[in-house]
């Protein structure tokens, strides 16, 4: 095990697959010559060169669509976002074609193609600046939507998504850059898309919860023990596809939920979670589902409004508490 | 068509055309026939859609088919196209067999995109033809994209991007330009130009010609009768050479007119245009008669072989029709097939009650 | 009563809105001198002359933002997308700007902007042409989302989004503008957002639902109907401002239900429809709530895998039976 | 500011430079006034952030003030300007007090947007400042909307739309100028060309100047060195009656250079530009000095009044940070004000616990 930060677990993951595969290349503002605006590139120009590390003018939509286009032509491009909060811009290139140019064409075209950057609210950045993505990517099948927690997930998952045969938009937490953690030495460290990960072990009530708010969770989860209360905490890593199974799993061992997450709540990824898990799991659950999330406003600037906005560890425990009818 | 002028007064100048433009007379013919077989494909896509056997919207190209056949004529089979919803020509030209797309516009196993894209949707990985878009102007950055690739590659291709007028006023057309210009890629940009978007002149949403949309980013810009077949082709020849040999992306503007309504729900004319104008562009600007009168004055076409090979058009446009009728429907297991390329084993991908 | 259709009815909601307030302007692709796309402004523009009935270029992002900008500015503007498929270009404006302007500017700028055009799956439009945007439009808080399904419903929500001082997206069923039915007559028939409409009463099981579905549940209930089964039809109407008191008292009247959209099921409305029954009556709930939506597909061509991708009432009438235990 | 030039070669071309631009005396005073304000201001802002009174992104327009106070100087008091997160400056321009600003920047009850927005979203309705946007581009569109109120009204008005030379490739930027210019709306698209969108020069990704943009839509453009702020106030005044006599819309480059970094956690050089080129910029191109060398020349104003005028605009920053310190947080309620206007009676708006 190597201790690195997410950051440098991206950038490591960057690196090997460009070593691996010369037609991978990355794509995006500042991306090159700048190092990344969040230095997740830094030092890839050099080594790579700038035909395969681009510095992409201010055009979000063409950039990404020129991605979906070298990819239907057999590149495998990673297109950064400065942050996800521009991809709205490029929407209309990623849910029309990238994710249903497979379909589509009947099986024709693969679209092997990673957008990504960081996604979610950050500190004091504002309305536009400033919010969780994943909806928007993964409401309209085709695209699967990552959202790693862990410099391990971080790497494992980069990797899995830029060899992976469809497009995935790959979230970083905006404010996990600089997070350190344990990362496997192996020579090819591959975490598979679509497999959760059970964060903590718990017998009373399930955290379910993906991306930045893991650490929330297990935070949470510390303060919970201290009162007596052991809670799981489940990070899907991937929204889209779904470890349904794991899901399942918990919700029928602790038959208490919460689930925690930094996007709105209107039809978010929660949403979906709890639906599938009444559904699927009616007779386990002792409780309503209760979700945590982003207050449902856009994020203001200030900071004590910022602070009410985003899901607390308080929040957190206070669910799980009235969960557990405590 | 209109109908042959046997004592013109345009035999002096269509005198001598082949030469002019650099065609030679197996050329011209091919082109002749390629473009009758467009023509008789649509007339049968047209009927076929009458009789409820196509569905959805449906994009003829009747009178523009000197676009489809001159420009993509000078292409390689490895060099792309890709165009917007106005396309089962353009599919047809760069080498998918009318059988396909038919069956395509049927919406059956036996169509290009298995029946799952429809008449919109057409796609030939293999032929280099990648689709048939819906939304206008989204094949713009995508053709940016091959062009990418193509430089990346460091291939010797080129790669045609067709779009409609109105497609110039997307800002991603713009972005496109912008980078295509910055990264010097093989793009050539094709606005076939038939004065309406829709029911919306041209002139209407813009103030300027449309060769002035690349002066921002320094790629050169032309404009080509797109009338007259054999100009398209030679244009394209030259300028497909220039673009191949790494000269960049350049714009074209194809001068043409659409002689049915926008797509099978509207009606020819009427609301935006008059009745009037569109026969009288029918009478002068039919690609078809107007290369018939150029051959027919050249000496290497007679109104019999005419005949004969309009004869060959109909039989293919039939016989795409036969093959698209003895197609079978998708079999119900496709629906859930193709939305993803499916590598991964893990998670459940769909949400409907299956899982993978 | 008048008989007309849906689409007459749009037109006068538009005719009336107009009369009533110059501020109120229409602009979008053929809305003018092509009589719309789908006819829904015919007529407008002789009576109201080219600076209120406006055909626009190809430039959704650009049209849309022009119709926030001339809000923030005073008018009422009416910015009808030729279908929803392709307002996705325009989302950043929708999102961005037109949904969070109130906010991020302290509350001194309303933004009284309605965007409308026809959405959801039609017949044979193929992957790009045939969705049901609404989860694009109500994910972020800040902007309201309407979906008539009856000429009376379209008349009165329509005048009451040109009203409205919230930018409002009026969607409109593809498929119902031929659709006749009653609309009143009298002199300002207005009907407030966010208020459901029972469409049909029953005791046995509810079906929630909204937009062009709603057909599509009654003719389900009279299938039911037939088999001694009384299906309650919950119109939601609005799917944004949502009337959560007519969803819980009819989930605890049946204590049964199923959500019908045409939606894609991943994060739709329905899975929020359901967060809020299971968190808010879990109690009452005799079974989980199912989702009948579009199959989680791009819409295909083929007619028979379309007609297998849309809702069905077979689909409807089946799940019914799955919450009765029948 | 570099050190003003007591013996200048420049003192004969600048001799007559207020004549020369038709500007008087008390204007040029009132642009050296507000120029220092802005400096000072901003510096002050720095100051505030480095020691956390003001968080997330902070983009100062430190080198950039003769835009502000040039351009909007000759609008009137109900025409609109509109910016991007740049735009601290030209919202104190357009009339909203340094302190409501600065408040904003701290994110306090008193900011113009009650706290809300934040350094990157100061709007002032009435003072016709339209913000304050974060999407590179997002603003375009709306100015270009406020264009079509004017009209609409038949208002005597414009709207000056300020953006960075990186926003020119957004594509929206190309739409609006269309529809600008097919509708002859009042609006004055204004760039701020610093040379660099964050790191990235502007010749890296665009290969023609700025004014080229607009030819495809027959837009007059401009260029105007920016940093003269006589020679844009000049510019502006002649520009914006042309506009407001319904000239339709116009393009100006502004040339202009940025002394500090894109925003406060950039470095003002490094990567992508050198320690010596902002040194030379800030020698040769400060706003600020350029007109002090002028008025010296002039003889109206010497160092005892500009040192006054410079400890004015020194009060001011400091009265707007005690103002800021001295402003409440917002209170917890406000979390949900603002959302809707309101208006609406029914339904449930929000979706985490809350019910209105
Ligand atoms: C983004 C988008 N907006 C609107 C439409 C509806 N639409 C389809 S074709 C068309 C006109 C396009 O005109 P043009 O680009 O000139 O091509 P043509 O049909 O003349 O070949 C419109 C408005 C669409 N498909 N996509
Ligand atoms: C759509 C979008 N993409 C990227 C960004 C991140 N970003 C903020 S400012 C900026 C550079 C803009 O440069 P320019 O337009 O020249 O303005 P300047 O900062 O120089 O004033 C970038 C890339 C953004 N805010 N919005
Ligand atoms: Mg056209
Ligand atoms: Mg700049």
């Amino acid at each position: 095990m190597a201790t690195m930060t997410y950051r440098e677990a991206l950038n490591e993951a960057l690196r090997e697959e460009m070593d691996r595969d010369p037609d991978v290349f990355l794509m995006g503002e500042e991306v090159a010559e700048y190092d990344g605006a969040y230095k997740v590139s830094k030092g890839l120009l050099d080594v790579f060169g700038d035909q395969r590390v681009v510095d992409a003018p201010i055009s979000e939509l063409g950039f990404a669509g020129l991605g979906v286009g070298a990819a239907m032509a057999g590149l495998r491009p990673v297109i950064e976002f400065m942050t996800f909060n521009f991809a709205y811009l490029a929407l209309d290139q990623i849910i029309n074609n990238a994710s249903k140019l497979c379909y589509m064409s009947g099986g024709q075209f693969k679209v092997p193609i990673t957008f990504r950057g960081p996604n979610g609210p950050a500190l004091q950045l504002g309305a536009q600046h400033s919010q969780s993505c994943e909806t928007y990517f993964l409401h309209a099948p085709g695209c699967k939507v990552v959202t790693p927690a862990t410099p391990a997930d971080a790497k494992g998952l980069l990797k899995a998504s830029i060899r992976d045969d469809d497009p995935v938009a790959f979230m970083e937490g905006e404010l996990l850059y600089n997070f350190k953690g344990e990362v496997p030495e192996e020579d090819d460290f591959v975490i598979p898309l679509g497999v959760a990960d059970l964060k903590r072990v718990g017998s009373d009530v399930s955290i379910i919860t993906h991306g930045k708010m893991v650490h929330v969770a297990l935070q949470a989860s510390d303060k919970l023990e201290s009162e007596g209360i052991e809670a799981e905490v489940l990070d899907l890593r991937s929204v889209r596809p779904l470890d349904v199974d794991a899901i399942l799993e918990t919700v029928q061992k602790t038959n208490r939920v919460v689930y925690l997450e930094d996007s709105w709540p209107y039809a978010g990824t929660g949403a979906q979670v709890v639906s599938i898990i009444q559904e699927e799991a009616f007779d386990h659950l002792d409780a309503p589902v209760l979700r945590v999330t982003q207050a449902d406003v856009p994020m203001p600037y200030a900071k004590n409004l910022e602070a009410l906005a985003k899901p607390s560890v308080e929040r957190v425990v206070e669910s799980c508490k009235k969960v557990l009818y405590r | 068509m209109a109908k042959a002028k046997t004592n013109t007064s345009s035999g002096a100048k269509t005198k001598d055309v082949l030469a002019c433009h650099g065609v030679t007379a197996k050329i011209a013919l091919e082109l002749m026939q390629e473009m009758l077989l467009y023509r008789r494909f649509e007339e049968k896509a047209e009927e076929n859609y009458a009789i409820g056997k196509i569905g959805g919207f449906c994009h003829l190209h009747i009178g523009q088919e000197a676009g489809a056949a001159g420009v993509i004529k000078v292409l390689q089979p490895e060099d792309y196209a890709i165009s917007a919803y106005r396309s089962h020509t353009q599919a047809i030209a760069k080498g998918i067999s009318p059988k396909a797309v038919m069956a395509e516009l049927y919406g059956r196993v036996g169509g290009m995109s298995g029946g799952k894209g429809g008449s919109m949707h057409v796609f030939g990985r293999d032929a280099r033809f990648f689709g048939g878009h819906g939304i206008v102007g989204g094949q713009v950055p995508l053709a940016t994209g091959i062009g990418w690739k193509i430089k990346y590659r460091g291939e010797n291709l080129v790669c045609v991007c067709f779009m409609g007028d109105a497609t110039v006023n997307q800002g991603g057309f713009h972005e496109c330009l912008n980078m295509a210009a910055v990264w010097e890629l093989p793009v050539i940009y094709v606005v076939e130009n038939n004065e309406y978007g829709m029911g919306t002149a041209f002139d209407r949403v813009s103030k300027t010609e449309i060769s002035t949309r690349s002066v921002p980013f320094n790629i050169p810009a032309s404009s080509v009768n797109g009338q007259n077949v054999l100009s398209t082709f030679e244009h394209f020849r030259n300028l497909t050479e220039e673009v191949r040999a790494g000269g960049g992306p350049r714009l074209v503007e194809l001068r043409t007119y659409r002689f049915r309504g926008h797509s099978m729900s509207d009606p020819v004319s009427g609301t935006y245009r008059s009745t009037e104008e569109v026969e009288r562009h029918k009478e002068e600007s039919d690609p078809i008669a107007i290369l018939r009168d150029q051959l027919f004055a050249e000496g290497v076409l007679d109104q019999d072989t005419l005949e004969e090979m309009d004869a060959t058009a109909k039989t293919i446009a039939a016989e795409a029709t036969d093959f698209a009728d003895e197609s079978p429907m998708p079999e119900p297991a496709a629906l859930y097939e193709n939305v993803w390329a499916e590598t991964n084993a893990h998670g459940r991908l769909f949400f409907d009650g299956r899982r993978t």
